[in-house]
């Protein structure tokens, strides 16, 4: 009936990496000159450093699920370079509008392995006060946006954000992130069309990795690609290799300046895979074949940019053993910390629905903190 | 003061408050050069240009998708949903973003979008231009609602909207758009949020209404009183945070109360009012509070007079809970 | 800020009507070989006078409104041919998703004129029972399904139509119109991608008339063209001139035997106008320039229509004097009786909510019937 | 008789509608190979294939578009929206078209489509995978609302939804997922649309509730029973058109009244029963009828339990009315 077999998942690097897909990394270890973003080595160290961390940090939550510690993790495992050179290209007065993967955006951006755990285990110090599920942080500091988990909504208010700047004559580019699933989302088309019309300073960051849950991307779109939905919308877009760090640092960094210079947003499809379940309540054994796993695990983005790395004698096993340890000490003692603190105050619960709080919800309030707690509560 | 009737008295708020502030901007379908399909944003495209006054694309989620990213920007939009029956696909927006974004931060970030909106039946309009929704927001922690009925709130509560720090639903009875004229200051002033006006002392029986029923309850106040039956009417003019002072002081001075709206009946917001009085003042209570309401049909066209609560619907009400 | 200036509109006939677009009228009174749709002569004199009934009723339905004996109506100015045209190619079997602009296509298909002319009138015998607007029938006997005036949700439900059909083998097209303007709405994304997914047999038939109410076409996309945006779903698309009643037959047979024979959806963009206001609650005069009207006034559907017919014998002055006359007595003595009708009865009002009336809407009718009536009610 | 638990009861429902009516599709976000993320459609696909049982792309507004146009086709879809707290992007389809189509077209038109979907909090899903938002569609004319608590009703509502001839909101609440167990029929019965259930009979308060608060109520009651007062507690399971009679009844019974549920209170269900039990029973009513309800925020993570209407907060509201 619906003209698709439910056959296993079609995308493998082998048929998706084609000629028209930027790339940098050369397995000589050189980049492509054409496509070398030419970033420091300082840079490209600390952001390898930065993949190793978010890596582990994965693995940590994973675990920490697993024993019944923090509720939920959504991670990042096989996406990290798309993610964090995208991240990367930012300038420091662009914002980011994430979905819900790119907790390691946001720590490049400068919010605290504290500030995340807190949120992780949804304690007082969260800055999200303990209201939403783990890995639903906000950081203003980091010009990174509250992250919500309704699909796609963050797109349209990325461009909103950037009209309004354009309209101000500032000189900001607004990111959004979000999957190749989103593509199917109602903000999506009004988010690219508010955007192109407007000629918003906006970069639409596609991570297509594959999969929406056990839905594969074939399954999602009948179009070719999903970079050429630009096309609908008379915007610019361009595939980019997502496990290749240099390629998506460059590609980002151009769409980047595209906008700030008024030319108005890109598209950017970034190929990568989602190498885990979608998130710790997800188990794809259940609707994914593992050669597809194992073919994209041979482009892992950590592993390559450290071959990189290595190649140009940046990078080798006493800096990698000394990394892990340090990382693995700094997420241990962190972790400690923040399961530590306290759960937010019952009377947290009213506060911030409105700038100040009106008489019902004081009257709700009141009632509340008077009465008798629930079992199992570990509040106040 | 001038008279104006409430399109020129938002037009004119509108216009008031782009002047005294920058970041005030307009979008929404036809709202520029066109001036709105009811003509409230008239006159503003020219003196305010493309850029705060701005026709977008079709498409509702896409209107208050960018407002709300406008708003985290730091500017005020004051986004224009053409019929409020056309507001639902931007609900998710609304419901789901708009609503939580200050609490699910936990106050980092929060949006400030005024979403006026024409609601209401009355004029012909059938299933689609003639609805009332409020009460689908209501529900929604974090938005306020805010219905005038008159000239002079629709301006002063729509300055108090804009420059209010929380985002609200600004519905228009379009009903009473032309209908509703009144002496309307020149200059600033605001009407608060979350404030009723007692429009007719009264003590028998309270009647409370919002928006174009007012006149309605009004009437039916007119024609209780030459039956002998003295009703105070309250206009709510803000539905959500209802002003639970006024009501209760009326009701525990009346004790006996009819509660009139155009939406349907089921789940409407007299239903919250209802229940509200119950936990206030039951024991002023001497009849059961009544609402008068539409039905639980969609809008219908021809029989539209029929369906909505009218002075001759509320008048029944008024006699009976005044006599049970 | 917005990047697009308020100024005159730019579709113009001259602009738009490039060589991309499908044509079949010629001057000399031939059709261009490749997009003649050959039809017989029987057939495309009745669809010249369903043309003119069309146009004429448009004409008199203003006429009422303004005399205040009906409520409201929106009519096909200059969009005739699209809209015959596209009704024309369908099979008995096939289905439409109207948009509300298209009482010709209902008509075309066997909506009586007394059908069409009890909705306007909103009276007892109106197929929609008086309970929404004018111009919103419906009818089932013409596979006509029922219009609403939310823009964009019919796309959707004409592909879940046809998705129905297919998976029941049924031989059974759908055809969905809509506005340019709907391309913007969420559910023009929901359908299109749906139709390209499931290879739905649908035809998604954009009228663009340049105007969404005072917004003109090319402030609703930055895309090139509306017919480019199948790209974004992998559907074939096609332009064609809307205004050409036998490019449009051609073009839309097409699509139809296209999705007939499995070979899924496609989107066909129609090149008109709007000549009147939006609807008679609209004047163009507050943003519309004369000159591209009376541009697009040359094009005029009717005119190259009966000009076509007249270089090829099949039409002349005396038929159209007598034609006229027909078509004039027809609407008037159909008006005289519609007039008449009755309001519906009261209790109606609480029927067809659900199939049979559930105990709160019995007691509603109850109090309304029992109860006194509105002033100025026509109802019993 | 088996014992299954809510998932089982439903996914056997489904198995054996679309084994007795070739018409039924189910059609969502994975409900296809993995069988849902909370394996209620598991083995439907094998057993159906991926013309009965469809992966769709990530949208609700096409979802239930679709499923409007296949059930203007003959077809009967069941629609899973993942969390209802994603209802939303399709909000527009089910309030403006699929609630209307049968009125709007005079009853030419029909369209019978159940929507599934989870409902409620517990499961630690915070804002965004917690929320009740039935009221919401109650408001709304044309729609029916279905809300079990148990393994039996789940699976004989859910099969008196299949069949009815109106569109079905069907709410599952996911908290009691697993934990509901019972004995569940292997074959076809139904459990009828519109009718309550009394779970305890008592003659002192009147306790209403559904879905997983019904559990929260009979405990609430059990303490209240240690304490001297005789709850009778009614399970709702249709809310709307709700079981008008088994309210009064019991209302008529007791005099007193507690509603609970998870949704905020503002505007929720509970206020209209509260309305309707003013204008059926006023005269019986010994105390005001009490809300225990969601408060009105966003749902929040860490502090659910304190947020939502359990026994340690009915309680106390029972003693109260009862005390009044
Ligand atoms: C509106 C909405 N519908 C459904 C969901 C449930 N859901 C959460 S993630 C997800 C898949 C998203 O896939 P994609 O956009 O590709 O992002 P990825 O998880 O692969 O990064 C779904 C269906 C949701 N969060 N929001
Ligand atoms: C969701 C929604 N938003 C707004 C409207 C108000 N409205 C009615 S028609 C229209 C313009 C439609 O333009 P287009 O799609 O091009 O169709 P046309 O009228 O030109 O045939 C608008 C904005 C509506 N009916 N529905
Ligand atoms: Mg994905
Ligand atoms: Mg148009």
């Amino acid at each position: 009936m619906n003209g698709i077999t439910a056959t296993a998942a079609k995308y493998s690097p082998s048929e998706s990496l084609n000629d028209d897909v930027v790339k940098a990394m050369r397995s000589d270890g050189t980049l492509d000159p054409s496509n070398d973003p030419r970033i420091s080595r300082e840079l490209a160290v600390s952001l390898y450093e930065a993949m190793v961390r978010i890596r582990m940090l994965d693995e940590r939550l994973v675990a920490l699920q697993r024993q019944g510690r923090i509720g939920f993790h959504i991670g990042s495992y096989g996406e990290e370079a798309a993610i964090l050179g995208s991240a990367a290209a930012l300038r420091p007065n662009d914002w980011l509008f994430p979905c819900y993967r790119e907790f390691g955006a946001a720590l490049w951006r400068g919010m605290s392995l504290e500030s995340y755990l807190n949120n992780m285990f949804g304690n007082a110090n969260d800055p999200a006060k303990g209201r939403q599920m783990p890995d639903h942080y906000t950081c203003k500091a980091a010009k990174f946006t509250s992250i919500s988990s309704p699909i796609g909504t963050q797109i349209t208010q990325a461009v909103g954000f950037a009209w309004g700047a354009k309209s101000q004559k500032e000189d900001l580019v607004t990111l959004t992130y979000f999957g190749e699933g989103a593509t199917s989302s109602n903000e999506f088309h009004n988010g690219m069309n508010f955007a192109a019309v407007f000629k918003t300073p906006t970069v639409m960051f596609c991570r297509n990795n594959g999969w929406a849950i056990s839905v594969p991307s074939e399954k999602q779109t009948a179009s070719a690609t999903f970079a050429v939905k630009g096309v609908a919308y008379g915007m610019p877009s361009v595939r980019v290799d997502g496990n290749d760090i240099f390629a998506v640092i460059k590609v980002t960094r151009d769409a980047i300046l595209r906008a700030a210079a008024g030319f108005g947003p890109t598209l950017i499809e970034a190929l990568t895979y989602r190498m885990s379940g979608h998130s710790t309540s997800d188990d794809p054994k259940a609707y994914r074949p593992d050669d597809a796993v194992v073919e994209w695990g041979k482009r892992d983005p950590l592993m390559r940019f450290r071959k990189h790395l290595e190649m140009n004698g940046l990078w080798n096993e006493a800096k990698q053993v000394e990394l892990d340890a340090r990382v693995d000490a700094e997420i241990r003692d962190a972790i400690t910390v923040a399961e530590k603190v306290a759960p937010p105050a019952l009377e947290t619960m009213f506060e911030d629905v409105y700038e100040s709080v009106p008489w019902h919800l004081r009257e709700q309030c009141a009632e509340m903190v008077a009465g008798p707690r629930a079992k199992g509560h570990g509040g106040h | 003061m001038p008279q104006m009737n409430m399109v020129q008295a938002i037009n004119d708020g509108l216009r008031l408050e782009m002047r005294r502030d920058s970041r005030v901007v307009l979008l929404g379908e036809d709202v520029g050069k066109v001036g709105g399909v009811f003509r409230v944003t008239q006159g503003l495209f020219d003196e305010f240009g493309d850029s705060r006054v701005v026709d977008t694309p079709l498409s509702e989620g896409g209107i208050v998708g960018c407002a709300i990213g406008m708003a985290l920007y730091g500017l005020v939009p004051v986004p224009e949903i053409q019929f409020s029956d056309f507001i639902f696909p931007a609900y998710d927006q609304i419901v789901s973003e708009l609503a939580k974004y200050r609490y699910r931060s936990g106050g980092e970030y929060s949006c400030k979008v005024v979403i006026r909106t024409p609601v209401g039946g009355g004029i012909r309009g059938g299933h689609y231009h003639s609805q009332s929704p409020e009460s689908l927001f209501i529900h929604v922690a974090g938005l306020k609602v805010v219905c005038p009925s008159n000239a002079y709130d629709a301006k002063g509560l729509l300055l108090a909207s804009i420059r209010d720090p929380d985002p609200v639903l600004f519905f228009e009875p379009k009903r009473i758009y032309r209908a509703a004229k009144g002496d309307v200051p020149d200059g600033d002033y605001t009407v608060e949020i979350g404030k009723a006006a007692v429009v007719r002392e009264g003590k028998d029986v309270t009647v409370i209404a919002w928006g174009a029923m007012l006149y309605e309850a009004i009437a039916a106040a007119d024609e209780a009183a030459a039956n002998g039956v003295d009703c105070e009417v309250l206009d709510l003019r803000t539905l959500w945070p209802v002003d639970i002072d006024a009501i209760v002081e009326s009701v525990k001075k009346t004790g006996r109360v009819v509660v009139v709206h155009e939406a349907p009946k089921t789940c409407g917001f007299g239903a919250e009012l209802v229940a509200l009085i119950n936990e206030k003042a039951f024991l002023h209570l001497e009849a059961p509070p009544m609402r008068v309401t539409g039905f639980d049909t969609p809008f219908p066209y021809t029989l539209e007079m029929e369906y909505l609560p009218l002075a001759h619907r509320i008048l029944p009400a008024v006699m009976q809970t005044a006599q049970f």
